[in-house]
């Protein structure tokens, strides 16, 4: 295993460090339940925004800590659902009495554990909700699986749901924002490699030589599909094909009923892509694929988007939600509308997102 | 002689020996069909598990047990640490402010330990989970109890069960969890959450069986 | 190989379609010659500031271009220093009338290629001067060799040169910053993989699986040294106190005497660091590294500057100039004042490097 | 015979051709020493060279090979192409004006090369670069056509003494280029430039003798 670490077991806590040593401007670090908060938290009447998840997805979530964006990120464990408790206190560090919302990828740890942290909240008087991210469309159906994950639509959802906190939305303004960024997001990603888990110290899959994964998600998984290595451009219109004829999705989720009191099962529907749809286009890299190559998927992604009718009104390239050193790229389209687009291009200032600021 | 609290903790020291030995058996299994981290998870929190035992090895089996799996949802993250440490808590709260516990006592914790996973995790038997490996253990650990055999009888037949549910596993196709995104391609292994169920069940005879016991 | 392209020939084409639609706004790319320059160039009474080099160091140049940064950038082939048309035409684009800097790596066919295009500027009446980056303190001597290769400190050039240039300091003041940031900056690097130039097809060196490079340049180049992996720590220690040691590097350098009208030999003196310097700290990753690991090596970084009396006052983490996919990492140590400090912290706008704009 | 100036377009032709065969070979060389594309540029040059021939083909030797030159300084880059650039442009310089060439006007020409590559890289010899491999060739040429020698004598004899010094720099330290990085571990391998500068040497030999002169 070839990597820059020191013990596999303290690697997370040792990236804290470092993050703390670094940004002591932007971020603060809590230890022993582990969070990433900003360093002027709480900001009173905000609501507090908050994610988390596996570590290994750098930078995502720690990364997007700051002015903008989110109030505090619960790193866990290499590609490990973090704990209630590492939620529960990040939520009362940065509580700036306008409530909670969790943004969760829909992976079953993460919910289960997001959802145990929002009932210990709950229990202590903070108002709290919990968003699912859902938007791997390599995921076809949700009945027969746990349905789809949350991929490169958590990075958009963050930095909008972040510009618009910080703008005063209320939690349930905010909550709504948060799910219509999900049902307007979709990505598909592709490995061309695996990658190794530090404290399991060998790839996670084997990929011959001509091989690619195809369908995968951010956590080293194999994908859906292997197939053999083609060129680039087969490769994005594959991936942008699978996103932009994506059907209606529906699914069932869990929010919590704040007139009831109680957890309540809501229907979601994705509306699909439509010709004269506007898009942020965002190309990302799984961590190990350079930058040289992603102008490359771009060039593609732009081509099959003005075929089908897409205008492409922003865009995001680089490595932002990544599974280690993985060599590979994902490919995630939002469908924009004037309130997104102001959002996007508000200012933030994070460790892996700054603009105007 | 039924399982005192002594048993107990030895159970849980147990248990964190053999997730030990095993770390590395699970996180093959969780690589071929979950994202390779299942033994260094389940590791993690039974080392935890055994910190916060010193506190309360005085206490009744049902506090032994709520503090386990307090620990574990605290320190194992993942699917793993909310489905086990509900399921520790359950049966914890099932034995509550009990320092013995007899075959009864032990087949309402597994009883309480699974409605708990349950409950949690809305798995259907079938869905190649943990849930397939445990309610075989809880349905043939029942009728033993229900036919008034001992402990030790129950826990072979429980584990026995479960080393069968573990195992028909393998040709599932996965509808829950990590391996479901895999579709057909989750076919052909064995779960790593139900392999971890099995050395759970299987860790309770050992005590058993150490005790001599009938 | 793997690698997220079509034909290995048009590699460098086609990022640069793919950057022409992706930023509009920022940058223009100009084809046969290449190169990428400002979207608002030329900028009148500004001094032109341009780099060039190889492609396959993305972000480097191409992501530098913007403003508080680079008027324009060359890309060679892979690892290829461009050519003297593209830097005499892009010089010609983006002339402002108070003439042009080449900021140029230390490389043999980089130094001949931008004197040839010096000389062509001035046959056409261009003022321009070339200020050479050699920190590399892995190559110890420059009798017997082509000096100190150019790494790290050249992103550092082209940002705080960028910063004056845009506050209006003319090309001799702009000249002496630029030689002041180059001795003043020192840097070693390392690499735990090879990386693939597209067009060879195959690793350039093979490592094996317990074996790292230690003292490479960013070509892709096996190092000075090849040994057993080692924990972070050790790596990192090993490369800061090669940095932090360097004794006072001496050498001569070609640059143009606008007195004589030719080009003279200048001898430069890197003056060794010293207790109680403020410096910056750029941890570096080269391609493949992922961001999880980069907080690490700042971490160790840290402690070794504070026991060394050096104060870090400003820092830089992250996948600047990079070597395709390798696997890797570089230090770079710039000893900061406040003007550098000041023209750090300017306002910059690039694909690569942006914050307050 | 005199070299004429289709023999001049010919040798360019087959130099493309002799580099774009030894692609591999050349970037494999600089992978060991350098940064792998030595091959991949030179093709790229020579093949950029042929594109700009058809506008000079009736043009006198010295024209040609300027052309050459600028094309080759146009795009290859690197170390290579303002070096072999520099060469072509001031080979042509040395015949300029000429449409036949005699023994003493390739001596010209290759003399004047020489010294544009050392001119603009300053190297010496020994310091294993291509200069290690033309150096000779031009000293053993020199030494045939003092003496009265043909065309095609001072050729072979130039090859022969540019193959004997480009194998010389196997044993040599780099002090120039990117190999120069490299110290003790440069050793041991032949340089890629002096490589290419035997071929393209070579080169004019195949042209003479296919010519079937003397
Ligand atoms: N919904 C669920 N109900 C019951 N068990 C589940 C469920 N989802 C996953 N599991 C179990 O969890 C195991 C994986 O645990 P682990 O690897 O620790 O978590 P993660 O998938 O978050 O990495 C699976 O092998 C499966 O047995
Ligand atoms: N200063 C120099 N003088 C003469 N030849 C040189 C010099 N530096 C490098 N070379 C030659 O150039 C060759 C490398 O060319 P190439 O690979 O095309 O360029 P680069 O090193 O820029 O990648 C070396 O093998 C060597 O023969
Ligand atoms: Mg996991
Ligand atoms: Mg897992
Ligand atoms: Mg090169
Ligand atoms: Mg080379």
């Amino acid at each position: 295993m070839k990597k820059l670490i020191n013990k596999p077991d303290d690697v997370v806590k040792e990236e804290l460090e470092g993050i703390a040593l670094a940004y002591p401007d932007l971020v603060k670090i809590h230890y022993e339940p582990n969070f990433v908060y900003r360093a002027d938290a709480p900001i009173k009447g905000k609501v507090g925004l908050i994610s988390g998840g596996g570590s290994g997805h750098e930078p995502m979530h720690g990364g997007f800590v700051g002015m903008g964006m989110l109030d505090a990120a619960c790193p866990g464990e290499v590609f490990t659902s973090p704990t209630p408790d590492q939620m529960a206190e990040a939520a009362k560090m940065v509580d700036g009495g306008a409530g909670i919302l969790y943004i969760v990828k829909n992976y079953t740890g993460d919910v289960m554990n997001f959802e145990m942290a929002a009932d210990m909240l709950r229990a202590e008087g903070i108002a709290v909700q919990n968003i699912l991210i859902d938007d791997d469309v390599a995921v076809k159906d949700s009945l027969y699986t746990a349905g789809r994950r949350g991929v490169g639509t958590t990075v958009l959802a963050e930095k909008i749901c972040g510009a618009a906190a910080e703008k005063g939305y209320d939690l349930q303004k905010l909550s709504d924002l948060c799910r219509k960024v999900n049902i307007n997001g979709r990505s598909m990603g592709m490995a061309l490699t695996s990658c190794i888990v530090p404290a399991a110290g060998k790839p996670t899959f084997d990929l011959g030589e001509n091989e690619m994964e195809i369908g995968i998600g951010i956590h080293g998984e194999p994908g859906q599909e292997r197939m053999a290595l083609k060129p680039v451009d087969e490769i994005t219109e594959m991936l942008a094909l699978n996103i932009i004829e994506d059907e209606a999705y529906t699914r069932t989720v869990r929010e919590w009923d704040f007139g009831k009191e109680e957890w309540a099962d809501v229907e979601l529907v994705d509306p699909p892509f439509q010709k004269g749809d506007q898009v942020l286009a965002f190309v990302n890299s799984m961590g190990g694929t350079p930058d040289i190559e992603l102008p490359i998927i771009y060039r593609k992604l732009y081509e099959i988007c003005e075929k089908k009718g897409l205008t492409i009104v922003r865009n995001l390239i680089g490595a932002y939600i990544t599974s280690l050193e993985m060599q590979g790229c994902s490919i995630t389209l939002l469908k924009m509308d004037d309130e997104l687009i102001e959002l996007w291009d508000a200012p933030v200032k994070t460790i892996g997102l700054r603009w105007k600021a | 002689m039924p399982i005192t609290t002594a048993d107990v903790l030895d159970y849980l020291q147990e248990v964190a020996d053999v997730i030990g030995a095993n770390k590395e058996h699970l996180t093959d299994l969780d690589s071929a069909i979950g994202d390779a981290d299942h033994g260094i998870n389940m590791n993690r929190g039974f080392q935890n598990v055994l910190k916060k035992l010193s506190s309360v090895e005085d206490k009744d089996a049902g506090t032994i047990l709520k503090t386990a799996g307090m620990a574990l949802v605290s320190s194992v993250g993942g699917a793993g640490g909310p489905l086990y440490g509900t399921a520790f808590m359950q049966a914890g709260t099932a034995v509550a402010g009990k320092y013995e516990l007899e075959a009864v006592d032990l087949l309402a914790a597994l009883e309480a330990a699974l409605k708990g996973v349950v409950m949690r995790g809305k798995a259907n038997l079938g869905d190649k989970t943990m849930v397939d490996a445990i309610t075989p253990a809880v349905d043939a650990m029942r009728e033993v109890v229900q036919n008034g055999g001992s402990t030790l009888e129950a826990l072979k037949r429980a584990t026995e069960a479960a080393e069968k549910g573990m195992k028909d596993t393998i040709p599932m196709l996965a509808k829950k969890g990590r391996a479901s995104y895999l579709g057909e391609r989750s076919v052909g292994h064995q779960d790593p959450g139900a392999t971890s169920s099995y050395l759970l069940i299987n860790a309770m005879l050992e005590i058993a069986q150490g005790k001599g016991q009938d």
